[in-house]
């Protein structure tokens, strides 16, 4: 047992760091520095800079584009970036439709589709949950029926996150009405400029469109944009879940976040004559988040030394959904109980690109409230924490 | 020791209660907040007729009585159908300092036209640095002729976009943070010298950030005597403190309300979500959050109206804030996560219901603050009081 | 609205308090001080003094020797006794058989049992759990087979607290296998000196053997010992568990215990040279202990308020048990960290009477460990506290 | 950076893992706990015999190495069988302030009979009135000639009842609470002037009060130099408070497997309780609490191992104690309730378990004081350290 970084460990995150320092564009820091809502633009401009690095998507393999590191130096990587503010890739391209063309689509699909994903050229959205599927994922009904050789699709998708942005969708769709609900599903890849498919944005508590209902209306898609076999995405989908719950955690995130969390309070007035840090109440706090920080950042490394060697990421990686969310909504009301009075207003627009106003509270103060209101989704999404207590009760614990 | 209400207060329930029956549906809410002056000229005029407006004022005022159990009876009703109309902001605490601290012929001056419904008042309290110490006073006030010269800022002025006239906390003498030395002046809201920054806050309320610089207020514009306002400022914000309480006790009951109702409703895995033992675990955690909430805030508004000694009274009120403050947070996060998605969403109610009740948890001193302030003044309790 | 009391309210404290202070005898209230336990002989002592008051069962019926008091009558009675630690009298008597006589019982058994009660000459215990049914108490096997005028009884209860003590039991029976669980239960009473009957005490883990298991051996019951009609005994023992519901909050006592709390705590250095009372972080903790009790006794005191206008004890008293008991276990917590070295002796002796060895720990530091371990109990004896959530969801809200 | 056990460690917690799996049933627990002694001495050579004695020790003293994921091993073992012999006290305390703090000579003289099994070591930190603060001594010892004299009372001092040779912290300079002016006495256990009373502890564990008085101790047993002990006081006793985490890591992981095991075999209302979703989910928790437990553990054994400063180190044993001392709550606390009234009873293994970890949360500084340690250490993290 040993936790310190080798020589070549030590280099590599050198060599991430000067990268950062040097090519990270500096607008966009500050953007983050302050709080600031990035994007699409931001976004497919620093994912190229990645791509031209080779960077953009450590996880794939080599021959498409991969890095190969081992599982520290992508742990690093991620720590480096957090460490700037980077933004991680948008998931539902590199992260999420990605790996299920590289396991499961035709070699045809995947030089079709991965180059762009990997040069950013082309904006992915997710189209798994529907108003009447929520954690039940697999009750969907969006219908895709087999027409020539075009599937035509009916139905509504719901939580779509910005696809608003985006240019293709991957959709879970019902092929077969008869079987059990797990076994008529079908994996399909859809471009949002067929006609029949129309977004209406959901505002969500904290007044931003940030998902879309999707709505595919006689929606005609080739036949070769299905992934694998009919009625077989269920299985597609399955396996994608269990593989990406290891940066769920957002430890790195959650690092860099504690620390202008502790920066912020030693400049935040008690009223009393002292700082915010230094109240033993609130200090207490901010301890504790750092603890669990801690225990959950070495939760997630002796998962990634497990898959190092060649074990598969458990059902125990549940733990770090739940964990890691619950991590980020805590210190989101830490935020909010800093900001004090200036928790209340409500004022989106200092946060967004070019807002040149009177800025109301200091230390964007204004944004904790947005904050913790939305990341209130965070243990609702992306498999709400329940379902993940159910897992491990059932699949760790045997219950 | 009487926990009913009395014929009075059914009465002023049951009026409540219909207007926001009649008038304050989810939708018509929403057009209020989106008109420009963020609540509706129409209902104030309303609460006037009705009477509410003087609820917060003794009968020798020719208030209703200013009795807080009234206006925990006003609140909760308020609080179920989230009403945005600053009677809080205006009457209890704005009302109440003049009420509190002003002279006689102060309050036939200023406190007939504020029952009335044509006076908006607003109070500056909070300071940038002072986060929720009232006597954290920087804003100075100098005395210079028949005038005083006020110079500072003040943030978070509820009802500060709308006010004719401010009632500002300004340092007479002292080093902030003494207790002694603090003034309050009745400004008016368009003084030379005031800068005024407008904004809406989380749950739709409006407020506003002021700077003074070198603004002159008449010397008959000081609200009682001068250097002595401090004890009259923590009363009336306490009890704007337990008017906001009652008002989450009545806005968590509704956010328990809808949970169960959607859980009851809601299907997944084929059976609705109320059916789940560990959901129901939760709810029914919900539920005893929001009875030992009404019963400290019963607790406090009782003490209120008793004859305690003052500092018997903070403690309660301290005591309520502490424990709303924890059943918003406990009972806001499961109401939203209990929904899931929808519960995200801007289109339902139980979302504005969780942003109001949060913006309760930082209004006048947040669970943290309350707590240690409800320990420092412990002692044993009254004999004569339970 | 109005917290005060009234000046006959007032007057009943003062009288109350007189009567204690007079009556109280010293050296059981020196033992309470001293957190020693209770022998039998000083809850009897007591209980006696009390029935030459008349105040041995303020809840009965005054013909039976109750004592009409008002709810808040009771309130102000239990707040006193526990300001000058009075122990309750011991519950299987006065509060759990003899409501269940006065009710349910014949003329003939309220006059053959009832003074014995009121009076403590026969110290009861209850016989309800078995160690097949714990929470699912319904499920309960010890038979009793009628033959001739006797029911012959075997079988097994456990949980028995005190039966050591005991001269009579009461038992739930199963007379009628065939029927649905609750339906073939009839309601016993049983002299603890009836052949056949034997004692095994259970140490609970703060070492004490508080409880036993009671073995039945085909013990004969005369029929005139059956409280009302076989295979009733289940509604007559359902009634009793939501009657005695109110005072199981335990608000005064819980009062005494966070007064002395905070006076022990003042005097406990923080070992950097101020006491604990005055530490940010556990000032906070008793502050939020105390907000609680507050929040209970009014909760109980608007119960008691429905009661006396003539509304029934609703199931949201389980709300009472449940916060209750958890508060009594949070200060169990706070005397546990405050002790710190010294909650880890176990010296169980220092707190039983008559002991004069040297003492380990101030301010009985050394029981605070016991009565964390014991009290864990409280959560799970008399129902459940997941039993009343349970009860919460169903009958409360609907679910 | 490397998680996985060496080849060493591995043999280590097998042979452990052997010992407590043949020696350590939980009747023979009980007999052992039952003997005068309180933990047996036949274990205890076996113990020497094993080597495990020589693990706190370092190479150049003939020890195993000294390493704190050693450490981590055995006691997690440990944990499981909740083992009593007096390895934490007499071993990783007692020979660990030898260890730091002595001389070459005093190495030798002490640490080959401790290693070998023939010496009892037990340490005198903690004083009626210093709660966790190894600063506060009080006892003091005043040079005459080639003696100290030796003046107060140590509280709770694990295997004090069967140790022949004390390590006493004493002041020999400065006021209670300052760092600078405390030594360590090495005194035998029957000098003059020792008041002795001993006692069994909540967890089985033995311990005892010492009073000394004009006790005259030799100036060669002074560990090391005169007023510099509180450095190495503060790293022997993290040491201590990380040996007694890892034992609660695998004591609470028994919690967690019995608890379930429980829940899937007793039955209320026709079912195993381990049906029921809100146990489930409770069930779930522990579980969540057990790995973070076990996570954070080996953060700071692998830190202790590490070339980080001092106060790193300090900092992430800190942090494991409160993280440790928050799963003892609550997975204690969880295990006796869902076992229910069985979980109560001293027959069964469960509540014995409770027991000891519940003691391990109050040793060497509750979750308070090491989260507020924690706090007061803060700093960014070390580069070239995770």
């Amino acid at each position: 047992m040993n936790v310190a970084f080798t020589a070549e460990e030590l280099d590599f995150k050198n060599a991430v760091r000067a990268f950062l320092e040097a090519e990270f564009p500096a607008d966009i820091r500050a953007k983050v520095d302050g709080r600031v809502r990035l994007d699409k633009e931001d976004y497919v401009r620093w994912q190229k800079i990645l791509y031209r690095k080779g960077w953009a998507a450590p996880n794939w393999p080599v021959e498409y584009g991969g890095t190969a590191w081992t599982a520290i130096q992508k742990y690093i990587f991620a720590d480096e970036m957090a460490r700037v503010g980077a933004p991680e890739p948008v998931a539902f391209g590199i992260k999420m439709v990605a790996p299920v063309i590289l396991t499961y689509g035709s070699e045809e699909q995947r030089q079709r589709f991965l180059p762009d994903i990997l040069a950013s050229n082309v904006w992915w959205c997710q189209g798994y949950s529907e108003p009447n599927a929520g954690s039940d994922l697999a009750s969907l009904k969006t219908s895709a029926v087999l027409e020539g050789d075009h599937y035509v699709v009916n139905g509504t998708k719901t939580w779509n996150t910005l696809g608003q942005y985006a240019d293709w969708i991957f959709c879970l769709v019902r092929t077969d009405n008869t079987a059990k609900k797990q076994e008529g599903i079908t994996f399909l890849l859809i471009d949002m400029n067929t006609p029949g498919i129309k977004l209406s944005p959901i505002y969500l508590i904290d007044g931003h469109p940030e998902v879309n209902e999707v709505h595919f209306d006689n929606v005609r898609v080739p036949m070769e944009n299905r992934i694998g076999e009919e009625n077989q995405g269920w299985t597609y989908a399955k396996v994608l879940l269990t593989h990406e719950r290891t940066n769920i955690a957002g430890v790195p995130r959650s690092k860099i976040r504690l620390e202008k969390l502790k920066a912020i309070a030693d400049n935040t007035p008690d009223g009393q004559g002292g700082v915010m840090l230094n109240d033993p109440v609130y200090a207490k706090k901010i301890a504790e988040a750092e603890i669990q920080i801690l225990a959950l950042e070495y939760a997630e490394l002796r998962t990634l030394a497990a898959l190092s060697v060649g074990k598969a990421p458990g059902p125990e990686s549940s733990i770090l959904k739940i964990v890691g969310t619950e991590t980020a909504q805590y210190l989101d009301e830490l935020y909010l109980e800093l900001a004090a009075w200036h928790s209340l207003p409500f004022l989106p627009e200092q946060f967004e690109s070019g807002f040149a106003g009177e800025v109301v509270g200091s230390d964007g103060a204004a944004s904790a409230a947005l904050h913790y209101f939305n990341n209130r989704k965070l243990s609702i999404f992306g498999g709400s924490n329940e379902i993940q207590r159910n897992i491990i009760s059932k699949a760790v614990l045997g219950l | 020791m009487d926990f009913s209400y009395s014929e009075e207060q059914q009465m002023l329930r049951d009026s409540v209660n219909k207007f926001v029956q009649r008038h304050y549906g989810f939708d018509t809410r929403k057009e209020i907040l989106a008109s420009p002056a963020g609540f509706s000229a129409e209902n104030w005029r309303l609460f006037a007729e009705l009477g509410w407006l003087t609820v917060p004022f003794r009968i020798e005022d020719d208030g209703f009585g200013g009795l807080a159990t009234d206006l925990m009876v006003i609140m909760e009703e308020f609080g179920k159908a989230m009403v945005v109309e600053p009677f809080v902001a205006a009457a209890v605490l704005g009302g109440g300092l003049i009420s509190e601290l002003g002279s006689e012929q102060q309050k036939s001056t200023w406190l007939p036209p504020l029952m009335s419904g044509s006076l908006q008042l607003a109070c500056g309290l909070a300071e940038p640095d002072s986060r929720y110490n009232l006597a954290s006073v920087t804003t100075t006030a100098i005395a210079q002729g028949d005038n005083f010269i006020v110079d500072g800022s003040k943030i978070l002025v509820l009802n500060g976009p709308d006010a004719e006239q401010l009632l500002v906390s300004v340092r007479t003498a002292g080093a902030d943070r003494d207790v002694h030395g603090i003034s309050v002046l009745l400004i008016d809201a368009n003084s030379a010298g005031i800068r005024k920054h407008s904004y809406t806050n989380v749950d739709g309320h409006r407020a506003a950030e002021f700077t003074f610089t070198r603004v002159k207020v008449p010397a008959e514009r000081l609200l009682g005597a001068v250097n002595g306002a401090y004890a009259g400022l923590e009363i009336v914000v306490d009890r704007a403190t337990l008017a906001v309480c009652a008002e989450a006790v009545g806005a968590l009951d509704s956010l328990l309300t809808k949970t169960v109702e959607y859980s009851k409703t809601r299907k997944q895995f084929g059976v609705a979500i109320g059916s789940f033992q560990a959901l129901q675990h939760r709810m029914a955690d919900m539920f005893i959050e929001c009875q030992l909430a009404r019963s400290i805030v019963m607790m406090a508004a009782m003490r209120l109206d008793s004859d305690a000694p003052d500092a018997d009274k903070m403690r309660a009120v301290s005591a309520a804030k502490s424990r709303v403050g924890k059943a918003i947070r406990t009972v806001g996060q499961e109401a939203v996560q209990l929904h899931g998605g929808i519960g995200m969403t801007d289109e339902l109610d139980v979302g504005h219901l969780f942003k109001r009740v949060t913006a309760i948890e930082t209004l006048y001193g947040n669970t943290d603050f309350h707590t240690a302030r409800f320990a420092r003044l412990w002692q044993s309790s009254v004999s004569n009081i339970i």
